[in-house]
């Protein structure tokens, strides 16, 4: 299948990937940023951030992809990301309810419509979900394809 | 809408591949034409949102169950199936359609859905929660409980994973 | 009532901070596994007092602060907060018997989160009111058992985890199909809303093809006759506590609640569809019985008595009048606190003896007393052995199917008693009574906290009969009773309630 | 009418490719395909005819505060597709860990077909 010589695959894979893994990176990001704005949100960011580190495994095997992102770093963020949404959603229970948009309380203010920060809680789940799934699908994504058997 | 229709054939016609083929990397692939072709149905359904999300999961798929197909022994070993399980199968879709039909009858025609709700989400979304794409405004706002089940799906996906796959289940006695 | 989104936050914190933590020693996962089902105990336990403190009108929970038919919304009635207390306590049980028992796994820190997102479905889809919702919390229930039956990775449990694996998901999507036609039929998805535009809107075929896609789907997942195929592999694979857990209470809150609550009090329960349960109940009373006779291994002989079990409760609930209504919840509990203590039960046989299979046992009680007691305890409760509570709850059955004209029923469900006394003192002979063997001489009895959890099991399963008595039965069956037996007014009920 | 039906026969294929082979990974795969056809089928009863994608721009928001507050814009169903992608995901997560437990039972077994997996007594 990959010929054993050195991990990953052949040089010109390789340099592409160099330049376009910095694109698909910068291209989850935006999609979560500007969930509440254009389609996408933190589901679609997150698996984009994931799929880029999927790109350099599969281009440059495991070990560089380890580098970047390994098995137990990639647990703590998901998990981070995780605590992070239940206690966004906790915090609305200060303001009332359990998950009430506590910064802008039901009543955005007209001004701010189109902006980055427009809509409270909204960008901060989708960062949330982003760094929970990116890392979650990443953790799934090392644990299947580099599960050698021991025989 | 003709070309969704024209667009769920091809997905028949590419689901009845990927169930009857023999090599089983034909079949992931035919699997991943499928997803494709959902994704595009998204599109012409006016379902940005759904479209991205779609693509991109069914990228992931694909390359995960490409892992599990493997190249090397491609080929299903073909058994002679009891002409007796297909009859019943087949009868019991039968009757699933049917009886579908005659619910589908009831139900508002294509195109016209009743929005009692939806209505009030669309005219009043961006004043109560400021985000100017309604779906995401449903999803983390009038709807976020969903949400945070979904992210508790995929938390416990990794987590089966990681569990499912651990190299040695019970420490040896 | 500010309590309520508690019961899925603190499970669901439990779980993350678990994973975050877990790693670093057992110790530390054992806490958080331990602590998160105490403070969930006493916390059903308070919100049942402030459910009575209202006299038991339904409290309306606004997730996010919106009017429910355009948000979520959770709901406490009678029946959610039997549901939840008993959920707690045997979850409570569960992992302080897993303390000791799953040190003989691996990697007890992804045993517990699992366990923790198991606890936290159920809580939510007990208190959910909203169809889709619902159906979210069924997944995440499904998806952590999937992976919980297959931790011990042997062959077996891998086979059973896949198959039931397959089995439960096309049950859900066929639960999504239906829930898809509801949306489109009524616009909503809150329960209270579909119910109230469903009276609006009388005998519909949709309605007909909707329930029955329901019953398919949730049938499957309370392991009812023609779909129970995959219970008999799926709950001995699983490691003790959590077979405990799967047979007392995943498949009573995720299976036989929700058809109850969608049946009952959402579509509306017509003579047809009650019929249908007798049926069912009766098939499943029948044939659960009868294969549990010839099993040799203890954790399948188990398995088919809880489908067996399932029969009679689904049976009572199908009787439709309010008798049949209270004792099948009574049986519903019964059997919940009965099989939980016989599985861990055979939890401490395997961690001792490490043997399933019931030849190789035998005189067992000189050696394990405490294992033994307890078992003795739990086994005649399910088999209706009179001081004990499953025996109040048998005959209550009996009675109301007599009420209800149901004499075949009735006189199945006396035989079908005796067939399941038959087979648990065929258990209790093989594995306790007899001679001891040579190999089991020098056997020690289970760990201390295992037999603690089992004889607070065993106590439960001795006083259950009290909750009979008049001052008792008010609080914790009858309004159960009383919130199901509304049916349709459901809707009315709630919207008068929204805060 | 037609796009119901065609979208109940996709989900019958997969129905159809689960009950009968008897490979694992076509079992995963008839699964894939019933989950894809169910998420159509939700998102089909949303569909509005002329309907546009439900997210305000500037001028689209312009008309907004017009007096008969929706203009002459109609949106599609926003509700199916904020549950879909809940669905899209659930089906993810089961696929993974389907492939995860099929990847295991061939380590053990060397063979994805269910005859060799004889042990099942059902």
């Amino acid at each position: 299948m990959i010929k054993k010589s050195e991990p990953g695959m052949t040089i010109i894979v390789k340099t592409i990937t160099r330049y376009t893994v910095a694109l698909i990176l910068l291209f989850g990001i935006y999609i979560v940023l500007h969930g509440h704005l254009t389609p996408g949100g933190g589901f679609a960011g997150g698996v984009i951030v994931a799929l880029s580190f999927v790109h350099i495994m599969l281009a440059f095997g495991k070990e560089t992809a380890i580098k970047k992102m390994s098995e137990k770093s990639s647990g703590i963020l998901e998990s981070l990301g995780a605590i992070l949404f239940v206690t966004i959603a906790l915090l609305g229970l200060t303001a009332g309810y359990f998950f009430f948009n506590f910064i802008t309380g039901q009543k955005p203010l007209e001004t701010s419509f189109f902006r980055l920060f427009s809509s409270g809680i909204i960008p901060f789940c989708n960062i949330a979900i982003c760094l929970k799934v990116g890392a979650g699908l990443f953790g799934i994504f090392l644990a299947l394809i580099f599960f050698k058997k021991n025989d | 809408m003709l070309d969704l229709q024209i667009l769920l054939i091809f997905m028949i016609i590419a689901a009845v591949v990927a169930v009857e083929i023999k090599d089983m990397l034909g079949s992931v692939v035919a699997v991943g034409a499928i997803g494709l072709g959902l994704s595009m149905c998204f599109l012409l359904l006016q379902a940005p949102d759904l479209a991205i999300v779609q693509l991109v999961v069914e990228i992931l798929s694909l390359v995960i169950l490409i892992r599990a197909v493997g190249i090397k022994n491609g080929v299903s070993a073909v058994k002679k199936r009891k002409i007796f399980s297909i009859v019943s199968v087949l009868l019991f879709i039968g009757l699933f359609i049917y009886f579908s039909t005659k619910a589908l009858i009831e139900l508002p025609s294509f195109g016209n859905p009743i929005m009692r709700v939806a209505e009030r989400y669309l005219i009043s979304g961006i004043r109560e929660t400021g985000a100017a794409n309604l779906v995401s405004a449903i999803i983390l706002d009038y709807r976020a409980f969903d949400t945070l089940g979904e992210a508790t799906v995929l938390f416990t996906a990794v987590i089966g994973v990681l569990a499912v796959i651990r190299r040695v289940g019970r420490k040896s006695k | 009532m500010l309590l309520m989104p508690l019961f899925v936050a603190i499970p669901l914190l439990g779980a993350f901070l678990n994973s975050l933590l877990g790693k670093i020693s057992n110790r530390i996962s054992d806490f958080i596994g331990n602590l998160v089902p105490a403070i969930l105990v006493v916390l059903s336990f308070f919100s049942l007092f402030t459910l009575k403190s209202l006299n038991f009108t339904p409290i309306v929970y606004k997730m996010g602060g919106w009017v429910p038919p355009f948000g979520i919304c959770f709901v406490l009635d009678g029946f959610s907060i039997l549901m939840l207390i008993t959920i707690n306590i045997i979850a409570l049980t569960a992992t302080i018997f897993s303390i000791p028992y799953m040190e003989k796994y691996t990697d007890k820190w992804k045993y517990y989160t699992l366990f923790l997102l198991m606890l936290t479905a159920m809580n939510g889809a007990v208190l959910t009111g909203d169809m889709f919702n619902l159906f979210v919390w069924l997944e995440i229930g499904a998806i952590s058992s999937y992976a919980l039956v297959a931790f011990g990775t042997e062959q077996e449990e891998l086979e059973a985890s896949f198959k039931y694996a397959i089995m439960s998901s096309s049950a859900s999507l066929f639960i999504l199909i239906g829930i898809a036609f509801l949306y489109s039929y009524t616009s909503t998805l809150n329960m209270a809303d579909i119910g109230k535009i469903l009276l609006e809107k009388p005998n519909s075929t949709l309605v007909g093809f909707v329930s029955v896609l329901f019953l398919l789907g949730f049938g499957l997942k309370s392991a009812l006759v023609p779909f129970h195929s995959w219970l008999p592999d799926a709950h001995p694979s699983a490691p003790a506590p959590i077979s405990a857990m799967l047979s007392g209470v995943l498949i009573k809150s995720l299976g036989i609640y929700a058809l109850v609550r969608v049946f009952f009090n959402i579509l509306g329960v017509t003579n047809t569809l009650l019929n249908i349960f007798v049926i069912l109940g009766i098939i499943s009373m029948v044939f659960g019985g009868l294969l549990a006779l010839y099993q040799k291994d203890l954790k399948r002989l188990l398995a088919y008595s809880t489908i067996s079990q399932v029969g009679y409760i689904i049976f009572s609930f199908g009787l439709g009048t309010s008798f049949g209504i209270f004792a099948g919840l009574f049986h519903l509990i019964n059997h919940a606190v009965a099989k939980a203590l016989l599985f861990l039960n055979s939890g401490s046989l395997v961690y001792s003896t490490g043997e399933r299979d019931l030849e190789k046992l035998g005189g067992l009680k000189e050696k394990m007393q405490v294992t033994a007691a307890t078992s003795l305890l739990g086994s005649m409760s399910v088999s209706g052995v009179p001081p004990l509570g499953g025996f109040w709850s048998k005959l209550l059955i009996i009675i109301s199917a007599l009420n209800a004209k149901h004499f075949l029923g009735a006189t199945i469900a006396i035989l079908m008693s005796i067939i399941t006394l038959a087979y648990y003192l065929k258990l209790q002979k093989m594995t306790f009574f007899g001679i001891l063997r040579q190999q089991w001489l020098n056997l020690k009895e289970a760990p201390i906290l295992m037999c603690i959890s089992m004889i607070f099991l065993a106590g439960l399963c001795l006083f259950l009969g009290l909750i009979l008595l008049p001052g008792v039965k008010d609080v914790f069956l009858e309004p159960a009773t009383k919130a199901i037996e509304n049916g349709v007014e459901y809707s009315r009920i709630i919207f008068e309630n929204i805060p | 009418m037609i796009e119901y039906l065609l979208c109940l026969i996709l989900f019958s294929v997969g129905l159809y490719c689960i009950l009968i082979k008897r490979n694992l990974i076509k079992i995963i795969i008839g699964l894939g395909i019933m989950e894809y056809a169910v998420n159509l089928f939700f998102i089909l009863l949303g569909y509005r005819s002329g309907g546009q994608f439900p997210i305000l721009s500037k001028d689209v928001f312009a008309q907004f505060i017009r007096p008969d507050k929706s203009g002459n814009y109609i949106f599609v169903d926003p509700i199916p597709q904020a549950l879909i992608l809940t669905a899209i995901v659930i089906g993810l997560a089961v696929t993974c860990l389907l492939v995860a437990i099929a990847l295991r039972i061939y380590e053990k077994y060397g063979s994805y077909d269910i005859e060799d997996l004889n042990k099942l007594k059902g």
